[in-house]
């Protein structure tokens, strides 16, 4: 059983990532066609993982209801927001338009979804500002020079922005829009690129260690 | 769609930004409605993206034609699905391994020529057209180099930062603060965006076509704070709790 | 449609006539013309298959209108096919993106990758294909050479791709041996600035008789660094049982909740106080971000109190929570690999790890030596950058001011990805 | 006096959330009329690739954003779509995040008219599709493999606009539009190992963090955030919600500077007081 259970498993992941990752140094025909075969059936298998998160999204919801927790109503409405995208879909075959004309899939998905989706995230440029007044601390060095960079960001991005810096700093012959380029082309490119290099290595070992079966919380417990 | 839906859906999406928004006076059952709403229609419009784009038409219909060879995937994929069965959650390890096999492999050796050498001879090549380079691009080539050294150093474990060796690391904080600085400018620009863009479409939903839909909720929902504000005195610390 | 798709076969069938017949009228005009010496046609080497490598020396006698164009035919005497048209001062053999170990052009060749596939969509593997190439200027031809063949098939090996594969051989390497070392005896890893602040924020919040708040941040278990999180949080927890404090861990995810209720029950009973230890020190909060973010909010705003750490994955929510510690008073702790959250994390906290520094925090404080030999073979790799970073200036400055020029090449060969 | 800052300072917060929502609404309704002027380095050179090439050359654009990022990125499309239409490039569209199969529909319901495209002779659009690495790397060998279908189901092979394509080394270059990391995947997955020119275009969060790969070239350019589909816009002369948008942004961003200064000067008065 543990034969089935576990060896089997890392078997399968030793044997499809050293062929992925030979894949990138043999060429030839074979090479292609297992990563051809590869690609289609990953797109289906990942297809199902969607799933994952519907059900635990159902359940935990269903949970709510059946115990009624505090606010078990609001719960409900997990289920209308699925059903009123789901329900114009299966009556127009998931076409959001007909000879030019919005189904209801497409009206669902103008007024509801992208309403709600794009306003939660909005909510953030409120907090953004409170941030900015309330726990912006230029307490350090450090900290000061990060707010020098920000600083030309946040005002040579706008016209008006570029207007103050000409009429107070035009003497310099040097516009913001310059200074902004060279901020991101050189010193935010050697810090990122610092950054990115050790989490690359990061990533290449994570993945060497999966591949090998060395890493294996992603299984879950035995 | 008709005329009658087209003000219908203004209404609706202007209700359902102004209530999420409601959120900064104060939680409310409105906020809560909208926020629940929100986990179910994304979850509903990914589930009939993927019905229509990849289940029907890659698993469905191919089987329907006797194409036998997706049962495979179709099989390990569902597979994942026994992660919610403690007795036979193993068997979802079939596809999670499918999965992570394959992108393991393939994130190797693209992290190696992407992130790591191709940075690498990033770094050096400007070095190889020194004679065409104006000092000013010269200066800013080696500041991009000495910059990279200075951050990996500071991000490098195996050695004591004391003394000289302290003083490298150190610079290397300097470049990842103008880093982190240009990100905070470019995040407050980003969010801000994204906020332009609500105000954009409650500012549309507010015309005579729409038959002021934003005006008028936002006037119940001043309302209704209002209201609820002089029944119900707020608990300690609420007003913070958002 | 089907209108549509059966004119565009007359008209490939036409086309293809004319090409056959203009092949024969090449042939009758190939006695006029000069011979193009030297020609030869070989498969391209280190690709999947689908293209030739045609080679031929350049003529010196070109002049800037000269085209050459390339022509290839199945062997079975069909057609010549027009492949493509070039100026003569294209395609020699620098042009040809191979590095040194696997191609050796000059500049006095011609070298052309001809790909084929659009062509000879049905050609299969090893099919033997004939090649010609013609040159002319302003529409005469000058010159012709005699067809050469060539079967064309993929390849066993990417040899331009040897220098990636010798950096995994030798990442491999390494791996294992920090591996192996770490499980024998330990590495070493340097003192980490923002974790000293751990134990004053720890006598802060007893000297206060307040909570401390630890907050693991919306990761799965599967990211890296969650897992390191757990790690502090371990030694976080300790020292708090030692000192008799109290501390609250919210959670988004139940998986992760799970893994740190075994971690702080561990580590209280390592502190020798299993006693104080209460199941609901970990709760689970919601597995949406914004609720997440807004009831920690609450929480913190509530009970104000004396050190918050906010170790793992954050995304957006990092804002609303580290300003909401901040104007409470808390000392702040922070740590997160996501780069473009760290900026409100820095202005808003006492102290911030930034991205490996998490790591390497939890590989310190826990000595397990998969944490360990992970950051190892980390800090190999920034050894090998500096290194190459440091000597590949010097080296190359150097060869560009004496004008070595194939040495300059050479080295940025070396590092070029195909 | 020090007593009335410090209460000043700990305002309520709502106050300030009020004082943006003013600030960014107003110049909704009367805008400032301060549009726009300078232009990126990254942004021009992607305009100048996609500029450069001849008509008829294949474009892939991979439009990968959900409703969360559309006021920055839609407008980003829009521009680089109209640019494409412009120069009569063949334009293909695939994704690879469920959320922005409905953006894009509403991109092409007005737009190619405007043009006189036509939906499978000049353009088409393929369904999205998961596991974005695997259907990348199957379209360096078989495009047609993992898209056998446009999005209305018909037989992708035979589409006039696929002509002679198959695989990456048909196609001129590729264009993604993203809110999330897959701009790294299309430059790792896509651009290094097939060698294929590839454009970037993100949200302001993420375009600091492309700086590495422009400066190597592994991007040809950037787009980045509303500023840049702005940019993009007034190159290609089309003004829309980009141009608008940071007309509407310009106090906003001034208010951000004012109250960091603003409590940093408060806390520094209140300790040296």
């Amino acid at each position: 059983m543990k034969f089935i259970k576990k060896h089997i498993p890392l078997l399968i992941v030793l044997v499809v990532g050293v062929l992925t990752l030979a894949s990138y140094y043999v060429p030839n025909k074979y090479s292609v066609d297992y990563l051809e075969l590869m690609n289609k059936w990953e797109n289906i298998v990942s297809a199902f993982a969607f799933l994952l998160g519907l059900i635990s999204l159902f359940y935990s919801h269903y949970n709510k209801i059946k115990r009624k927790t505090d606010g078990w109503g609001y719960s409900l409405f997990v289920y209308v927001g699925f059903l009123a995208m789901v329900v114009p879909a299966l009556m127009n075959g998931g076409r959001q338009m007909v000879d030019g004309q919005v189904t209801s899939l497409g009206w669902s998905f103008r007024y509801i979804y992208n309403a709600l989706s794009a306003t939660m995230f909005a909510v953030l440029a409120f907090y953004i500002v409170s941030t900015a007044y309330r726990s912006f601390r230029i307490k350090s060095a450090q900290a000061f020079v990060l707010f020098v960079a920000a600083f030309i960001l946040i005002l040579g991005k706008v016209p008006l922005g570029q207007i103050i810096w000409d009429s107070v700093l035009g003497w310099t012959h040097t516009g913001i829009d310059q200074v902004i380029e060279w901020i991101m082309s050189v010193p935010a490119v050697a810090g990122k690129r610092g950054i990115m290099i050790g989490i690359a290595i990061g990533a290449v070992v994570t993945s060497l260690k999966i591949i090998f079966g060395i890493e294996r919380q992603y299984m879950g417990r035995d | 769609m008709t005329e009658p839906w087209m003000i219908a859906g203004a209404w609706l999406a202007a209700g359902l930004t102004i209530f999420l928004f409601s959120f900064l006076y104060r939680d409310n059952p409105f906020f809560k409605i909208a926020e629940h709403l929100y986990l179910g229609a994304g979850m509903g419009w990914w589930f009939q993206v993927y019905m229509f784009n990849i289940w029907k038409p890659k698993v469905w219909e191919p089987l329907m034609a006797h194409q036998w060879g997706v049962i495979i995937p179709a099989v390990l994929g569902l597979s994942l699905v026994t992660q919610f069965i403690p007795k036979i959650s193993w068997l979802s390890r079939y596809g999670f391994t499918f999965l992570m096999g394959y992108g393991a492999g393939l994130a190797v050796p693209a992290g190696l020529s992407t992130d790591f050498m191709n940075q690498i001879a990033g770094t050096i090549r400007p070095f190889s057209a020194l004679a065409s380079m104006t000092p000013f691009a010269i200066f800013n080539s080696l500041l991009i180099a000495l910059g990279v050294v200075c951050v990996l150093f500071y991000f490098f474990f195996s050695v004591e930062h004391k003394g000289s060796v302290k003083k490298v690391s150190n610079v290397g904080i300097y470049f990842l603060m103008v880093y982190f600085g240009a990100a905070f400018g470019n995040t407050v620009m980003a969010r801000f965006s994204l906020l332009y863009g609500r105000f954009d479409d409650l500012a549309s939903f507010s015309s005579r076509g729409s038959f002021y839909a934003t005006q008028i909720i936002l006037a119940v929902m001043v309302l209704y704070f209002l209201v609820t504000g002089f029944t119900k005195k707020p608990q300690q610390g609420e007003e913070e709790a958002h | 449609m089907i209108k549509k798709s059966s004119l565009c076969l007359i008209l490939c069938l036409a086309s293809a006539g004319a090409l056959h017949a203009a092949g024969k009228s090449a042939k009758a005009a190939q006695a006029a013309v000069p011979a193009i010496n030297g020609f030869s046609a070989s498969d391209m080497p280190y690709d999947a298959g689908g293209a030739a490598l045609l080679r031929w020396p350049v003529n010196a006698a070109d002049t800037e209108t000269t085209v050459y164009t390339v022509y290839a035919s199945s062997s079975d005497g069909a057609g010549w096919v027009r492949i493509d048209e070039f100026p003569s001062s294209a395609n020699t053999g620098k042009g040809i993106d191979l590095p040194f170990w696997a191609w050796d052009g000059s500049a006095a060749e011609h070298a052309y990758k001809a790909e084929l596939g659009n062509f000879f969509p049905g050609a299969a593997e090893g099919t033997v294909l004939r090649f010609k190439v013609a040159s002319s200027d302003k529409g005469r031809v000058t010159a012709e050479s005699l067809p050469a063949e060539a079967a064309v098939s993929g390849n066993w090996f990417r040899l331009d791709r040897l220098n990636n594969l010798l950096l995994l051989v030798l990442v491999m390497v390494v791996f294992f041996w920090a591996v192996s070392h770490a499980k024998r005896k330990g590495l070493f890893i340097r003192r980490i600035a923002g974790l000293d602040a751990i134990d004053e924020a720890i006598g802060r919040a007893t000297e206060m008789g307040k909570p401390i708040y630890y907050v693991p941040g919306i990761g799965s278990m599967s990211s890296i660094s969650t897992i390191a999180s757990a790690f502090i949080l371990g030694e976080v927890s300790k020292k708090v049982a030692q000192y008799d404090s109290f501390i609250k861990i919210p959670h988004y995810d139940p998986i992760v909740m799970t893994v740190a209720k075994e971690v702080v029950k561990q580590s209280y009973m390592e502190a020798g106080r299993p006693d104080s230890y209460r199941e609901d020190l970990n709760f689970f909060v919601s597995q949406d971000q914004f609720s997440y973010a807004a009831s920690v909010d609450g929480m913190i705003a509530r009970e104000k109190p004396a050190a918050c750490f906010f170790m793992g994955y954050f995304m957006a929510e990092s804002l609303l929570l580290a300003e909401v510690g901040a104007t409470s008073g808390a000392i702040q702790i922070a740590g997160t690999d996501v780069e473009h959250q760290l900026p409100f994390f820095f202005t808003a906290c006492d102290y911030t790890l930034i991205g490996e520094e998490l790591y390497a925090a939890g590989a310190y404080l826990s000595k397990e030596p998969m944490l360990m030999s992970a950051l190892k073979v980390q800090d190999f790799g920034k050894l090998v950058v500096m290194v190459s970073v440091l000597l590949g200036i010097v080296l190359l400055a150097l060869g560009t001011k004496l004008h070595w020029d194939s040495f300059t090449q050479v080295i940025l060969n070396l590092f070029k990805a195909y | 006096m020090k007593e009335k800052l410090e209460k000043f300072f700990k305002i309520d917060r709502r106050w300030i959330f009020l004082l943006l929502a003013v600030v960014l609404f107003v110049p909704i309704l009367k805008p400032l009329g301060l549009p726009n002027k300078t232009i990126s380095r990254d942004t021009q050179n992607a305009f100048n690739y996609l500029d450069k090439l001849p008509a008829g050359s294949f474009v892939l654009f991979s439009l990968d954003y959900d409703p969360s990022t559309r006021p920055e990125l839609q407008p980003q499309a829009i521009a680089a779509i109209r640019h494409a239409f412009k120069k009569n490039l063949r334009v293909a569209v695939v994704t690879y995040i469920a959320g922005s199969t409905g953006l894009i529909q509403q991109i092409f319901e007005k737009l190619p008219a405007e043009y006189g495209k036509v939906n499978g002779t000049d353009y088409a659009i393929f369904p999205y599709m998961a596991n974005a690495t695997a259907v990348m790397t199957q379209m360096a060998s078989d495009f047609y493999g993992i898209y056998d279908k446009d999005q209305d189901g018909r037989d992708a092979k035979s589409l006039p606009v696929m002509k002679g394509v198959k695989t990456y080394k048909d196609m001129a270059m590729v264009v993604n539009i993203t809110g999330t990391s897959m701009l790294d995947f299309w430059v790792a997955y896509v651009g290094d190992k097939y060698k294929v020119p590839v454009v970037g275009g993100v949200t302001a969060i993420s375009q600091p963090g492309y700086g590495p790969y422009l400066q190597t070239g592994q991007l040809k350019g950037l787009i980045g955030g509303m500023k840049g589909a702005a940019e993009y816009e007034s190159l290609v002369k089309e003004p829309g919600k980009g141009t608008s948008g940071i007309d509407a942004l310009n106090l906003a961003h001034l208010l951000v500077l004012g109250l960091i200064l603003t409590s940093n000067i408060i806390l520094l008065v209140i300790r040296y007081l």
